[in-house]
């Protein structure tokens, strides 16, 4: 292949794009896995469905998916509330959440995916938008609205979560549960209540990357599986309790998905991102931008 | 002790809820005017449960209006199915369930290949006349003389699926001379793509790409950016129904630009992908089974569509795909059983590679390896497609048949060009 | 020793039970009921007893698979060399595994066997000798000596395979080594100090458990006829593997016999009975439910009673 | 063989930028009874890890019976005579407290002289451990239904259950009553009889002065003293480093 600069700008362009969207796939997860050390497995699934409810909210109201959304954040987030309620008394206070714990969370996949397809159907749902075909190409590169939106949108919610986690007495807390309880209930905050706030953000910010799923393709309800992977894996090369650098392992895992695909097909793409990830646990197991 | 008397009565037990929860224990019903049971396994959960719904739809119709008509030669039908859970692993399980245990008179397979070979070896062992439904190619590998094809595509499916494309190509002025082929990495597509590239000799085509995708493929975008670097004459795409829409918006979004567009791409056939892509599949060129134009107005389709139309909800709306197929599949099976009188596999057999058959999509004839002696895949071009509604694609006119010829109903429009 | 004998002769009484039965149909349902005992027994060698959870089930099933497929292209039918080759090969891989990830714990070694199984899938469907994504055709004799007909052998050789797993899984349970891989899955560093080799032993769990899956998934060309990654690497082998553990019990062997015994036939009976959605659902709930009222699996929950 | 046992030179530990040990010589006779003291973050805990193996050090050399075992991992420590006690008492949760001792029993066949304990032995060599720290009557019920101190006992049977040379005990006496303390305390003096060195790391100055007959003071990764308890204790900057906190 003869080298067109064109054509990598390109592909380190829709690399950039995907990875913002998966950072904010991997977002909710680095709440959930890195701080709290719940491993939910389902958490794709959840965006899954977060995909769904936008989709059926927009149905039935015909406004913008995004917006309807948004509609669905606080919703979510008290069923992560709710959820995190059942996950503790359950697993965690059992001490079982290591291995039951993740059973548990791969039982709920398929629960719902199950559900999911018994209420829509096995087919493939998406929503029309405006902008869906638009491409605000500068020049030879291509940047098209359905890529951007996402991205957008992955600055705009994880920046404020960064910041509720940065600049509030709160937010440090969840910050700092996953690290020592202990001191917690020094200042007397109850683990359980930031933890439980903790993991509302993280279906929070999943059913935000379920609008922006189904801004990006079309959605089905097993739609999650394909991105299992990857989301554990962004929040593993990112160093897991990390936003920061979960941001820059999915802007990586994005750019190596795309030049992969561009220059040596993108058969080998998944080889080559997930061949990153095992180099990485075995060399520098701590992620690649942990600090 | 303790632990291995426990241990033996647990296989025990185990042993015998499994035999009572298989129905082993019920005996078999004997009964004067006893239903002929036609047995299948289908996908009605997983990655394929949407066309092995719309299949099933189809076949119960057929099952309602032949126990209207009074039933086949002279006894009711009744149709014995399980859900294979798209996964090919069942398969085996279920379809000796069907022989053994269910004692079904006449078999059909479940959707797509997956479904088919895992029960290849036992039909062929049970000696049972087999219909397939949208099989790749399957008979090449076991040569079975009872096996009965639904798929158009003919003898040699793996080069004849891509005929129509390349036949249809020559005719352009000028003549196309490179090609890039891009493919999903699954079972039908790498098929498709190698049939393609074996029917290249043919023509004076270089490729200039040719890389497969894997279904996790989230952005198509890099791989439509490196086929337009590749600057190539056609492109043929070989991809199921999400990469299938992932990879129209790449184009769109690209503007790719070339002579022709289009290929073995499954999914534009089906209704609710259609509307979903609307006119950003104007001027591609795919590949079909059956589509409304005038040209096809074979008997007995219009009024199959107008009976599974009202019952598609949460499957394909518009029905062209899977629902004709697996119809005519129960046609053949009709008049050959009323004709031959009796459930005899061998002689049913015998006839059907004997006779001609009419059905909703037209007349079909087996030749010596159960495919259709002729193939007839449609090549259709998608023109003039306004908006997202359902109603424009029921009416001839946005689905032009370029190919065979003796169906052509419009006349191929290019080069192809992707507004951005 | 009485255990053995006890264990020879519960399966000889399995075989012949079935034998008599003479229905082709059961011997199918029961080679992936009995399947499914290797697995959950080959998964709980290392995630029940060590505490490591593999994630990549699917892909040392695969491996035995494809080391099949390899062996048939070359003009090798036999099962039994199917087999060891299958064992070996996806053994090495367990050892390579176990060594790539000896750093590792928790779920990061979890995520890597995920990521493992992503990394071998894309080899196989590329790689064009083992018919690569568009699948190969293994098309099984028509007939075996002794038995009635081929997939009654298959049955009969799954059926000593899950006796060699579990019988190992015994003897591991009840050995020193056992006391080591518990005392790994209850606190690494504290089993150092008290003298256990963590990395032997966690590399020999890893190449047994490795290797058991290999050697179930290398009659499965056989048993399907045709082969694909997609299928061959299916999330089912890897959930059902490490589910029908932790439902039936993650102490002892018992659990995954009985949880594989329990979920395969009822997955069984679910694909011919009312099948549908909805089958499907309460399959998971009810795995859901059992998770949170019964933490210590089946066999826990039996004991739990007994001694109340 | 010489009288030494235990010979570290000049042992280094840095986590990243910051120094935990700075080159620390220490030796230890065959049976000797020593203290090791110091504030917090002194480089304690580091020290004991570093010398059980649970940590790789950076520089210096650790001698053990005239072996060199600097390279060696925590288990290969242990099978040559090497026991140590947590901070933490770390019990095998799923094992009961019999087959907690079980576990470094089993290994013991690894150790250079001994013989492999045979399985009937198992359960007579786990009973007499347990009995010689007062928990024989616990020995069928599960960890999580011990009290605090009768888990340090645990501990403290896990490691002398296969009879070790040096034990290294690691604060086995933090936030226990004063008759706890003194009960542990029993027990160390008893093992210390049997012929085992003991090294003990303590906050609690009333039980390392009335157990040691040498007392070490780290202090920010340094050894700053190393002598007869009393006047180590008496010394000015230990009383400044430690004392005066």
């Amino acid at each position: 292949m003869v080298f067109d600069p064109g054509l990598l700008l390109n592909a380190i362009v829709s690399g950039l794009l995907l990875g913002g969207f998966y950072a904010l796939a991997t977002s909710g997860l680095t709440i959930a896995f890195g701080m709290l050390d719940v491993v939910n497995i389902a958490h794709p699934t959840f965006i899954v469905l977060g995909a769904f409810a936008t989709f059926a909210l927009n149905q039935a109201t015909g406004l913008d998916p995004i917006l309807c959304c948004l509609i669905l954040l606080p919703v979510f987030f008290l069923l992560g509330r709710g959820f995190y309620d059942v996950y503790y008394r359950f697993f965690e206070r059992r001490g079982d959440a290591a291995i039951q714990g993740l059973a548990f969370f791969f039982g709920v996949m398929f629960v719902v995916e199950v559900s999911l397809s018994l209420i829509f159907g096995p087919n493939h749902q998406h929503v029309e938008t405006p902008y869906a075909w638009t491409n605000l190409g500068i020049g030879p590169v291509d940047l098209p609205v359905r890529m951007l939106i996402p991205c957008a949108m992955a600055a705009v919610g994880i920046g404020a979560v960064t910041l509720f986690f940065r600049t509030t007495f709160i937010g440090r807390a969840v910050a700092a549960v996953g690290q020592d309880e202990g001191a917690l209930r020094l200042v007397a905050i109850d683990p359980l209540k930031i933890k439980r706030l903790a993991f509302g953000l993280s279906l929070l910010l999943a059913a935000l990357a379920g609008g922006a799923l189904l801004v990006v393709q079309p959605v089905d309800p097993w739609a999650g599986h394909t991105f299992i992977g990857r989301v554990f894996a962004i929040c593993i090369l990112g160093g897991l309790a990390s936003m920061r650098g979960s941001w820059m392992a999915a802007l990586l895992f994005g750019v190596i998905e795309n030049v992969t695909a561009t220059y040596l097909g993108p058969s080998w793409s998944p080889a080559v991102a997930f061949g990153l990830l095992l180099l990485t646990l075995a060399v520098r197991p701590q992620g690649l931008f942990a600090r | 002790m303790m632990k291995f008397t426990r241990r033996s009565l647990l296989a025990t037990g185990s042993a015998m809820v499994l035999a009572a929860g298989l129905g082993l224990s019920a005996p078999a019903l004997a009964q004067s005017g006893e239903p002929i049971k036609i047995g299948f396994s289908m996908a009605l959960t997983g990655g394929l449960a949407s066309n092995g719904k719309a299949a099933l739809a189809a076949m119960q119709i057929w099952e309602e209006e032949i126990n209207g008509r009074g039933g086949l030669i002279g006894r009711p039908v009744k149709l014995v199915y399980y859900d294979d859970q798209s996964n090919g692993a069942t398969v085996p399980g279920i379809v000796t369930k069907l022989i053994d245990v269910d004692k079904v008179d006449l078999l059909l397979s479940g959707y797509s290949t997956a479904a088919i070979a895992p029960a290849m070896p036992i039909v062929i062992q049970k000696k049972m006349v087999f219909l397939t439904l949208l099989g790749f190619n399957m008979n090449s590998e076991f040569k079975y003389d009872r096996y009965f094809s639904m798929i158009p595509a003919g003898s040699d499916a793996n080069r004849d699926f891509s005929k129509g494309f390349l036949e249809v190509a020559a005719t352009m002025d000028p003549k196309p001379k490179s090609i890039a082929v891009v493919n999903l990495d699954a079972e039908f597509p790498k098929r498709a793509s190698d049939g393609l590239k074996d029917n290249l000799k043919k023509y004076d085509l270089k490729v200039v790409y040719d890389q497969s995708y894997p279904p996790t493929t989230v952005d198509f975008l890099p791989i439509i950016r490196a086929v337009a670097a590749a600057k190539p004459d056609l492109v043929y795409f070989v991809s199921y129904p999400v990469d299938s829409a992932g990879l129209i918006r790449a184009i769109r979004e690209v503007g790719l630009k070339a002579m022709m567009v289009g290929g073995g791409m499954v999914g534009p056939q089906i209704g609710s992908f259609k509307t979903m892509m609307g006119p950003a599949m104007n001027n591609m060129v795919i590949w079909d089974t059956y589509v409304p134009e005038k040209t096809l107005n074979f008997p007995g389709i219009q009024e199959l569509l107008a009976k599974y139309q009202p019952r598609s909800q949460g499957l394909d709306p518009l029905g062209f795909y899977v629902p004709p197929l697996a119809y005519a599949n129960m046609q053949i099976l009709e008049q050959a059983v009323t004709k031959v009188g009796k459930i005899d596999q061998g002689a049913l057999a015998e006839y059907m590679h004997a006779n001609t058959f009419s059905t909703v999509l037209g007349d079909v004839k087996f030749d010596k390896m159960g495919e259709w002696s002729q193939e007839r895949l449609l090549l259709v071009q998608y023109q003039n497609i306004n908006g997202n509604g359902l109603e424009q694609f029921k009416q001839p006119g946005t689905q032009a048949i370029l190919y065979p010829p003796q169906y052509k109903s419009g006349n191929l429009v290019y080069p192809f060009e992707a507004k951005r | 020793m009485r255990f053995y004998l006890g264990a020879v002769g519960v399966t000889a009484l399995v075989f012949l039970a079935f034998h008599l039965a003479g229905i082709e149909y059961l011997w199918f349902t029961a080679y992936v009921v009995v399947q499914y005992v290797v697995l959950a027994t080959a998964w709980n060698i290392l995630g029940g007893y060590a505490g490591y959870v593999n994630f990549g089930s699917a892909a040392f099933f695969a491996v035995g698979t494809y080391a099949a497929v390899a062996l048939h292209k070359m003009g090798i039918g036999n099962l039994w060399l199917m087999m060891a080759a299958g064992g070996v090969t996806a053994g090495l891989l367990g050892l390579a595994m176990g060594y790539l990830t000896l750093r590792l714990r928790g779920a990061y070694f979890s995520i890597a066997t995920l990521s493992l199984a992503v990394l071998l899938q894309t080899i196989i469907t590329n790689w064009s000798y083992l018919g690569g994504s568009r699948g190969v055709y293994v098309i099984r004799p028509s007939e075996v000596a002794v038995f009635t007909s081929f997939v009654e052998y298959l049955f009969a050789v799954m059926l000593l395979l899950a006796l060699a797993a579990i019988c190992i899984a015994r003897y591991i349970e009840k050995s020193r080594l056992g006391y080591g891989l518990a005392a790994i899955r209850d606190d690494e560093l504290a089993a150092e100090a008290s003298g256990v080799p963590t990395l032997r032993l966690k590399l020999i769990a890893t190449t047994v458990s490795g290797g058991l899956m290999g050697m179930a998934g290398a009659p499965m060309p056989y048993y399907s006829t045709f082969i694909e990654p997609a299928s061959a690497f299916g999330l089912n082998y890897a959930v059902n593997a490490m589910a029908m553990p932790l439902v039936g019990g993650l102490k002892t062997w018992v659990g995954p016999l009985v949880g594989a015994l329990m979920m395969g036939t009822a997955q069984q009976i679910a694909t011919v009975t009312i099948s549908s959605a909805v089958n499907l659902l309460l399959v998971g709930l009810l795995l859901i439910g059992f998770l949170m009222l019964a933490p210590q699996g089946i066999v826990g929950l039996i004991k739990g009673r007994a001694k109340r | 063989m010489s009288d030494i046992q235990l010979a570290v030179a000049g042992l280094q530990k840095r986590f990243g930028g910051f120094t935990a040990l700075g080159g620390i010589d220490f030796q230890a006779r065959r049976g000797e009874r020593i203290g090791i003291i110091g504030p917090n973050g002194s480089g304690k805990s580091t020290f004991v890890n570093c010398l059980a193996g649970a940590l790789r050090h950076d520089g210096g050399t650790i001698r053990f019976n005239g072996e060199d075992i600097g390279g060696l991992p925590a288990h290969g420590r242990a099978w040559r005579g090497l026991a140590r006690t947590f901070q933490l008492p770390r019990p095998f949760t799923s094992l009961s407290v019999r087959e907690n001792i079980f576990v470094p029993l089993v290994n013991l066949g690894h150790r250079p002289g001994q013989a492999v304990v045979p399985d009937a032995e198992l359960k007579d060599r786990a009973d007499q451990a347990l009995m010689r720290v007062g928990l024989a009557a616990k020995a069928d019920e599960l960890p999580k239904s011990l009290t605090q101190v009768e888990l340090r006992k645990l501990e403290l049977a896990k490691a002398i259950a296969t009879g070790p040379d040096l034990l290294i005990s690691d604060e086995a006496m933090a936030g226990l009553s004063h008759s706890e303390v003194d009960e542990i305390l029993d027990l160390l003096f008893d093992i210390n009889r049997g012929g085992t060195t003991v090294i003990m790391i303590e906050h609690i100055i009333r039980a390392v002065t009335r157990f040691s007959e040498r007392l070490l003071v780290l202090v920010a990764g340094e050894k700053i003293a190393d002598g007869e308890p009393q006047g180590v204790l008496a010394l000015a900057e230990v009383e400044k480093a430690y004392l005066g906190q």
